[in-house]
């Protein structure tokens, strides 16, 4: 099937359409046929990963003109490559979940939260596979809607707020971006670039003052939604206030389309910005980290806390992917997948006791785990790969990342970041043990259920991921590796060799002999 | 040929998986408690028939990669899932496995009735796992693995009772530790990869390698660092200043846990780890002075305060931080054979102690919950008299007490005198050296006091415990009491392998079967230390002078204790009475807890919230916020323009009219 | 020449006067009427230039000016008297149910 | 002289004014019918007009590409006018469509509003076809003259009746700039004729004095139509007393005429100038913009609310107006299309949602509409995005070519202050969503009742917000080929 890719992006409309003929009284059905959308959805996506070849070429690529229309011409362009897929499965792999994990969740307004959710899914999978800057733009936007919904209608007490801040933050961003991508646009039609795809700017020379204001541009854009210290501030509300579907694709996904956005845009396109503009994303990236997990070490909001360690995880993803070696680019796509899981994970456990209890504060808990043992060996091990533990998929992830950034010129940068490790086991351990552990004396909780079947089918195969990942990245990696390389080949200013160095481990000494120093790759120091 | 060495860590795991996940459902303890024990069993079956076939080669060859897949590739970082047999593995395997199994078995009869029975066995096993990954794993990585895997089963265990706050807090506290010596592991891993690879284009982290190539690493330096953030690593770990506080807290997990992860193995995982990497540490004068400063301080600091605790597992708990200090003041003096010599024997000693005090206590508890009584089971001064009650439990505790307090013919003397030599005379720190052993004996001379004021208020004298009780006190089962007297053993036993030269030759000649076992792990960093010192010539009178010192050292502090707490108990009361400041000091851990909270902790948690309420909330947020609402301001003041009245709609469009036409005629 | 620049002078006069009226008072026909007035002075420009520069598109205009105004007042005063019925005044200030 | 009456004839062309005797006669028929025909229902009248409507629109339509010129050359029917007629069309289709059910439930329903409407919307259509000042002039007259009395339409209430007044008194006042004007440039150059206006305004050098203050007088004329700060004072007043149909027509089409005609001159007739203009749009662009959108921001009743929109909407229109690129320009002609589409939609709601005597038109009392009626919120949800600027609709792509526009020309700081204004302006729209969807219902809406006419227009403008978001193409280049006759 040649067009698998948009049929995997619009099936959730064809759901949507079906959802729009159940009457709103039968919740199961609506439900179900959500349920198995997003279930089709992924289903439709498995071939893509099985057939998706390890190379840095886009595949599955459809191409047919869209808009042409003066100077412009805008092209249904859309394919994926090394760094989109794992995104793309991502996506598909939490939909089920999302819509699971509200079964009981929702009983209000139902049919518009399923249809939220399915336009979401469209949303994000079309950002992750244009390869038109146009066509990324319009569902980069698409998607602010319904979370913007899903947010206001179906959120916490302050949720208005946090929808119209989420809403308006965004957007400030998205909008600078959308000038950029006009003015180059106009720089490319100079260069006789003659539509928006996204593979003819790569090769186009934009002289370094420009470059300059574009990636500011672009970045400024993804610096929100990543979201990057000091522009972070609406996610702590949004998760707060977001229901728990909401902010577990949030933080699962949306958040991954800033990191993602500079992996595939502002970096391969803007190379000698990126260079000049790397110490600035680093240190704040860096402060993100630090900071980050001060400030979630003293919340009283469970969910709030996890929201804010999203900050401090995504400080590391920008932090590899900016080291622009082969080890911190990966780093930084593999803890994007891993952040999605795990920190989804943390707020579907979030959801769970807050279906239970109705409360999120820590003060409100203790002692859970003698009531609710099943619940906290989950919690347990999702908290451990938050924190990174090895044999966790955050382990690889950061670790790739740390090593990564150390071999490169934010050598500094990574030391601080590795105390963040340190940090991060404070804040997640003293929470968990202060929900969990301790005396159960609260009486609302000694009559709490342990995770139903349903829930624990929902957890399940996150868990089974974060040890699959933990133990067996290989795989996870050899697939983005390719375009992995080809980013760093665009992104980077000076010339690699990253690719021709590797030496195997069992490498003899004589035949690695001592190398002069102006052979060595050039890790700037 | 070892191709089958990945069992080892596999039967644990299996353990693990079969207790952890289909445990509640099995319910019964034999079965569960038999599937833990069998697993290491199995593991340790494998570790002996690995261990025969490693000494059945020859010694250049004992150095064997079994790789089994691969873990980690990106760009030329590297890392397989592979394990490394070499003469220093397979002996930490033998130790693990061996005491794990027997600790295990201890567990049966000692855990038996608590709730929650198969997660510990769970943990337990799951322990196991990590640990012999630790010491088997072939390169940084994976040793990092079961590194933090092991921290990660000691916060389980210590929160094992997870119901009281203390034991939630002590794991907290003992994980948060660690990581900040993972902090330093991982900061050691980056720059020696980077390192090595930046200069010699050799990129790995895989052990054999980084050894073949230890010859291209600099004196010094940059060595200096990379050594400096391991150590950092194994003081967390192995609980040596400044990362020991979490240890004597950890005494809040189920005795069997203490004995195996708080004594006899994960604590010494930091000494393994510098042996492993001799030859990089011994590159660094400067780590290796750190080492062993550190581990003297160590040493001598937490025997001070092991002399005024009153809780039995506490007493031991500070007295493991002092023997780890042992264990690095010999790596720090380049004695690494000396230092792992130590750790198998404190590793049987140890966990001697810890089985035979849990023994105590658990009877101890029995007897004072017949009587209804909440008195704390593990204070010595609700016990006393007890070898009358517990005859075996009392002889094995009484043998390894022996041992640890350094008297000639059981296991500890070997050991200790050995570092204590070494420190004297090792050719490394110079000057230093007095100072290093003077530690070292000040260290043995506390020892040897507090273990046999340990000895004496438990065992010995009138039973202070509540009316009614004693007779409820009794001998442990044997499930409990057999490992006991396999590891009291052992203690006597266990110092034979290492035995100086000094005294083989009296023997005929009997060699020191460990230095020569180990040699081939440390030839490479004992041939740097040939190359670039130069050892002076000591007498073997002056060594015997030693030996006998450290002997009478530890007589005095026997004698002390057995004045202060057999012949005149009363004493005691009128030390702490004259010196009461000390006392306090001494007895409240010299304040270290209090000092960390005060200097760290608490202006962590400030800043913390500083950085909420002040920062987030009022500045990034204000200036959000901020723009929104002046924006929101000035459209509440703009409206007011529009006044509803026609003429002055009229005079804007006017006045507009006026602005433009100026504009262009002025312009 | 200089008789053009007199008439577009006045008209110029005639037009600031009505502008002004426009601007002052609150009438709403003597506002209006000052509105004839400017477009009277329009018309006056309309013919002066149509006379100088010789040719009648000027003075065609002049005529759908005036046919203009017309319409334009009849509708006016309706709205005026409409306006009148219910709040009985045409006072402009009385204009001003809808504001801010 | 001999006149030849044939020659005459072929002089005059009516063809080229054919959509706009159809519409004048219908209105002329409807008057006379809605006297003699004596049913107290006006509802056929609706499709009356909306019949003449669509014939007018399909005259107009039949005229692509064939560029004929009438009466000597002062109106014409070309591309450019063609695409402006359409809008009309549309905007005036569509503000029939959602009168009936308006003017029933306030009581003012006499059947003049159609043939105002018609009228008013001829008028519109020879602002877009007038090529000679004088046929503009009778254009905005006849459109303005018109709007006068439907903003006055509803005799008996206040707030209409004042609506009027205000309109009426600065609208005339305005035209007296305008024709001041117009006067100057006749006096500058000499004709009334844009072509001729062009030829000799190249020929000058140094722009005439006189030339340039009458080309900003018109301007003044023009802005006061659009609704240009400083000159838009009137817009919320007027909107809000409006009756809701006329309103809706009022920010679509009026607007929209002024712009061709604003275009037609300014491009055509001195781009010589365009220097001097091109600056001076840049500024106002940017006041309107900002000003349309701040006030907005704390406006309650939502006709008002619309109305300083549509303030901003200019000014977003002006963006492109001043990159005077065909990108820009084309924009406009999109965007002003769009806008009917939208904008009217918009007041359809409004009109379905509020109660007798324009009560419940505040952005409160959409409280829960979105869960009483889902299908009426979901439209006015697209509508609203759509006015925000967020794809998939016609109002991202317009605003899109719009700032595209500015940057092809260089402005690109305009379109960055364009674009913050979008997202300003996005806090206004999505309140109302707010009070849609995540308040609780305080009414159950029963009053509001789906009319066929209504449910057309709501269909109509749903789908022309919508298609145009996801295949604009086809429009856009009808768009460019439109603007192609006049740069």
């Amino acid at each position: 099937m040649s067009n698998i890719l948009s049929v995997m992006t619009f099936l959730p409309i064809l759901g949507v359409l079906l959802l729009l003929f159940i009457p709103k009284e039968s919740k199961g059905t609506l439900r179900g046929v959500a349920m198995l959308t997003t279930i089709a959805t992924f289903a439709v996506s498995l071939p893509i990963l099985t057939g998706f070849q390890t190379n840095a070429d886009f595949q599955f690529v459809e191409n047919v003109p869209w808009i042409a229309a003066g100077p412009f011409a805008m092209r249904y362009n859309i394919g994926i490559d090394g760094i989109s897929l794992w995104l793309v499965m991502l996506t598909t792999f939490i939909m089920p979940i999302a819509v699971l994990s509200t079964w009981t969740a929702v009983e209000e307004k139902v049919k518009e939260y399923m249809i939220c959710l399915l336009l979401l899914e469209t949303g994000m999978l079309g950002a992750f596979i244009s390869l038109d800057l146009f066509l990324f733009y319009i569902f980069w936007e698409v998607m602010l809607i319904p979370m913007y919904f899903m947010i206001g209608i179906w959120g916490g007490k302050n949720r208005i707020y946090a929808a119209l801040k989420f809403f308006i933050y965004t957007m400030v961003g998205s909008m600078l971006m959308l000038v950029a991508l006009i003015y180059l646009y106009f720089l490319g039609t100079k260069a006789g670039i003659t539509d928006f795809s996204l593979l003819h700017f790569f090769d186009l020379k934009i002289d370094p003052a420009t470059q300059t204001w574009l990636f500011l541009a672009f970045a400024f854009a993804f610096a929100i939604k990543v979201p990057m210290f000091p522009l972070h501030t609406w996610l702590p509300d949004a998760h707060t206030e977001a229901p728990t579907a909401g902010s577990v694709i949030l933080a699962a996904i949306l958040l991954k389309m800033g990191t993602y956005g500079y992996v595939r845009f502002a970096m391969p396109l803007f190379p000698e910005a990126t260079h000049r503009f790397t110490p600035l994303i680093a240190t704040l990236a860096v402060i993100g980290i630090i900071y980050a997990a001060l400030v979630a070490m003293v919340q009283e909001d469970v969910k709030k806390l996890v929201a804010y360690s999203s900050v401090a995880h995504l400080g590391f993803v920008m932090l590899g992917v900016f080291s622009l070696n082969e080890q911190g680019v990966t780093g930084g796509m593999l803890q994007m997948l891993n952040h999605g899981i795990s920190t989804g994970a943390l707020f579907l456990i979030v959801g769970f006791i807050y279906e239970r209890r109705h409360t999120r504060l820590i003060t409100d808990f203790g002692g859970l785990s003698k009531q609710m043992p099943i619940f906290a060996t989950i919690f347990m091990i999702v908290t451990l790969s938050s924190i990174g533990l090895p044999g966790t998929n955050g382990f690889v992830g950061e670790f790739l990342i740390l090593i990564g950034s150390f071999e490169s010129s934010l050598r500094w940068y990574a030391v601080i970041a590795s105390s963040g490790v340190i940090f991060a086991a404070v804040y997640m351990l003293w929470m968990f043990q202060r929900v969990m552990f301790g005396e159960l004396d609260n009486p609302k909780n000694q009559v709490l259920a342990d995770l139903n079947l349903r829930e624990i089918a929902i957890m399940v195969p996150l868990v089974v991921l974060i040890f699959v990942m933990g133990v067996y990245p290989n795989p996870f990696i050899e697939k983005m590796t390719p375009s992995v390389m080809k980013v760093i080949a665009k992104a980077r200013i000076e010339p690699v060799a990253t690719a021709k160095v590797v030496v195997p481990v069992v490498a003899q000494p004589e035949v690695a002999p001592v190398q002069p120093a102006a052979e060595q790759p050039v890790t700037a120091h | 040929m070892f191709d089958n060495v990945w069992l080892i860590p596999l039967f644990p795991l299996i353990g693990f998986l079969i207790n952890g996940l289909l445990g509640k459902k099995i319910k019964n303890e034999t079965v569960i408690g038999s599937i833990g024990a069998f697993a290491v069993l199995c593991s340790f079956i494998v570790s002996v028939m690995t261990f025969l076939k490693l000494i059945g080669l020859p010694a250049e060859e004992r150095v064997i990669n079994v790789k089994i897949f691969t873990w980690i590739t990106a760009g030329h970082f590297n890392a397989d899932v592979a394990f490394l047999i070499d003469p220093l593995s397979c002996l930490m395997l033998l130790v693990v496995t061996g005491i794990g199994f027997l600790i295990h078995v201890y567990s049966i009869g000692y855990m038996h009735g608590e709730e929650g029975f198969y997660r510990f066995f769970a943990y337990l096993n799951l322990f196991v796992f990590s640990m012999l990954l630790l010491v088997t794993g072939n390169n940084l990585l994976l040793m990092f693995v079961g590194w933090e895997g092991v921290g990660l089963c000691s916060y389980l265990l210590i929160g094992y009772y997870f119901h009281k706050k203390s034991a939630g807090d002590a794991g907290k506290k003992a994980f948060v530790m660690n990581r900040v010596g993972d902090f330093g592991f991982l900061l050691g891993t980056f720059t020696l990869f980077w390192y090595m690879g930046q200069t010699n284009n050799i990129w790995t982290i895989q052990f054999t390698e980084l050894a073949k190539n230890a010859n291209l690493l600099p004196t010094g330096g940059v060595v200096t660092v990379i050594t400096l953030c391991f150590f950092l690593g194994a003081t967390g770990k192995s609980a040596q200043i400044p990362l020991y506080t979490w240890l004597p807290d950890a005494m809040e997990g189920p005795t069997p846990v203490s004995a195996l992860i708080h004594a006899a193995t994960m604590v010494t995982a930091g000494v393994y780890m510098i042996g492993r990497m001799s030859y990089l540490f011994i590159r660094s004068p400067e780590t290796m002075t750190v080492v062993a400063l550190v581990g003297g301080c160590t040493a001598l600091f937490a025997a001070t305060i092991g002399t005024a605790q009153n809780d039995i597992k506490r007493v031991l708990a500070y007295s493991t931080v002092s023997q780890l200090g042992y264990m690095f003041l010999a790596m720090g003096v380049g004695a690494f054979t000396a230092g792992i010599f130590h750790l198998m024997t404190h590793a049987f000693f140890k966990a001697c102690l810890f089985l035979g005090s849990g023994a105590v206590i658990h009877s101890m508890h029995g007897a004072l919950h017949h009587v209804h009584s909440h008195d704390d089971a593990q204070d010595m001064r609700n016990m006393g008299g007890l070898r009358k009650h517990m005859p075996l439990t009392f002889l094995t505790f009484l043998i390894a007490t022996i041992a640890i307090a350094g008297i000639p013919g059981f296991s500890g003397f070997f050991s200790k005198d050995e570092i204590l030599w070494q420190a004297f005379s090792n050719p490394l720190h110079g000057d230093l050296n007095i100072v290093l052993w003077g530690m070292g004996a000040c260290a043995a001379l506390l020892t040897a006091f507090y273990m046999f004021r340990l000895v004496f208020m438990t065992f010995f004298g009138t039973c202070r415990i509540k009316e009614g009780a004693e007779k409820h006190l009794h001998e442990s089962p044997m499930v409990i009491v057999i490992p006991l007297l396999v590891l009291a053993l052992l203690s006597i036993l266990g110092g034979y392998l290492g035995l100086p030269k000094l005294i083989g030759d009296l023997f005929g000649g009997v060699p020191n079967y460990l230095d020569q076992y180990l040699e081939p792990v440390f030839a490479n960093a004992n041939q740097y230390m040939l190359a670039h010192v130069h050892p002076e010539q000591h007498s073997h009178t002056l060594e015997w002078g030693m030996m006998a010192a450290s002997v009478v050292i530890a007589l005095i502090g026997i004698s002390i204790a057995a004045l202060l707490y057999l012949i005149n108990p009363e004493l005691p009361k009128k030390f702490t009475t004259a010196f009461p400041a000390l006392h306090r000091a001494v007895y409240n851990k010299w304040y270290i807890d209090e000092l960390y909270d005060f200097m760290i902790v608490n202006p962590c948690k400030a800043l913390g919230r500083f950085l909420w309420k002040g920062f987030d909330v009022l500045v990034v947020d204000g200036v959000v916020n901020g723009v929104a609402s002046t924006v929101m301001a000035f459209g509440g003041v703009i409206r007011y323009m529009q006044s509803g009245l026609i003429y002055n709609y009229a005079w804007s469009m006017a006045l507009g009219v006026v602005a433009i036409v100026a504009y262009y005629v002025f312009k | 020449m200089d008789n053009l620049t007199n008439y577009l002078l006045v008209s110029a006069v005639l037009f600031s006067i009505g502008t002004i009226g426009v601007l002052t008072r609150k009438n709403a026909i003597v506002m209006f009427m000052c509105i004839e007035l400017m477009l009277n002075a329009v018309n006056l420009t309309f013919v002066a230039l149509s006379r100088h520069l010789g040719n009648l598109d000027g003075q065609i205009f002049v005529f759908f000016i005036m046919t203009v105004a017309a319409a334009e007042a009849a509708v006016g005063l309706a709205l005026f008297i409409a306006f009148f019925n219910n709040r009985e005044s045409i006072d402009v200030d009385d204009a001003n149910l809808m504001k801010w | 002289m001999e006149i030849n009456v044939a020659q005459l004839f072929q002089t005059i062309n009516l063809a080229t004014i054919m959509p706009e005797i159809i519409l004048s006669v219908v209105g002329m028929a409807l008057l006379l019918v809605n006297v003699f025909v004596p049913s107290k229902s006006k509802g056929y009248l609706a499709w009356l007009s909306l019949a003449g409507l669509v014939a007018a629109g399909y005259t107009a339509a039949c005229g692509w590409g064939q560029n004929v010129d009438g009466f000597s050359g002062s109106v014409v029917l070309d591309n450019f006018a063609i695409f402006f007629k359409l809008i009309f069309v549309i905007a005036a289709g569509l503000a029939v469509l959602i009168s009936d059910q308006y003017m029933e439930r306030e009581g003012c329903n006499q059947g003049e509003l159609y043939p105002m409407v018609l009228f008013t919307t001829v008028g519109m259509m020879l602002m877009a076809s007038g090529t000679d000042m004088m046929t503009i002039f009778l254009g905005l007259e006849l459109m303005s003259i018109s709007l006068y009395v439907l903003a006055g339409f509803n005799r008996a209430n206040v707030k209409s009746n004042e609506s009027g007044l205000k309109y009426f008194l600065l609208g005339a006042f305005s035209t007296g700039f305008l024709l001041y004007g117009m006067a100057l440039v006749y006096g500058a150059t000499g004709y009334t004729r844009i072509a001729k206006i062009a030829a000799v305004a190249s020929q000058m050098g140094q722009p005439d004095i006189l030339l340039l203050i009458g080309a900003l007088l018109i301007l003044t004329g023009f802005a006061f139509k659009i609704a240009i700060v400083p000159f838009h004072m009137w817009t919320p007043d007027v909107y809000e007393g409006a009756p809701t149909p006329v309103t809706a027509l009022m920010s679509a089409g009026p607007k929209a005429a002024a712009f061709a005609a604003f275009l037609r001159m300014f491009l055509v007739a001195f781009p010589s100038m365009k220097a001097d203009w091109s600056d001076l749009l840049w500024i106002l662009a940017v006041l309107t913009m900002t000003v349309g959108n701040i006030t907005a921001l704390r406006q309650d009743n939502i006709k008002r609310m619309l109305a300083y929109s549509s303030i901003a909407h200019a000014g977003y229109a002006l963006v492109g107006f001043a990159a005077a690129n065909t990108t820009g320009t084309s924009g406009i002609l999109f965007y002003m299309l769009s806008y009917a589409f939208m904008n009217i939609g918009a007041f359809a709601i409004v009109v379905l949602v509020a109660k007798q005597g324009e009560t419940n038109g505040n952005v409160q009392d959409f409280a829960g509409l979105g869960h009483k009626r889902p299908a009426l919120a979901a439209i006015m949800t697209l509508f609203l995005f759509s006015l925000a600027g967020i794809p998939p609709t016609a109002g991202f792509i317009g605003k899109f070519y719009l700032f595209s526009g500015a940057v092809e020309a260089g402005y690109i700081w305009l379109a960055v202050i364009g674009v913050l204004n979008s997202a300003a302006s996005a806090y206004y729209y999505l309140r109302v969503m707010v009070y849609m969807y995540m308040k609780p219902a305080e009414e159950e809406f029963g009053w509001v009742s789906l009319t066929a006419p209504v449910s057309l227009a709501l269909l109509v403008s749903f789908l022309g917000t919508l298609i145009p978001g996801v295949v604009p193409s086809y429009l856009l280049q009808l768009a460019q080929a439109a603007v192609k006759v006049i740069s």
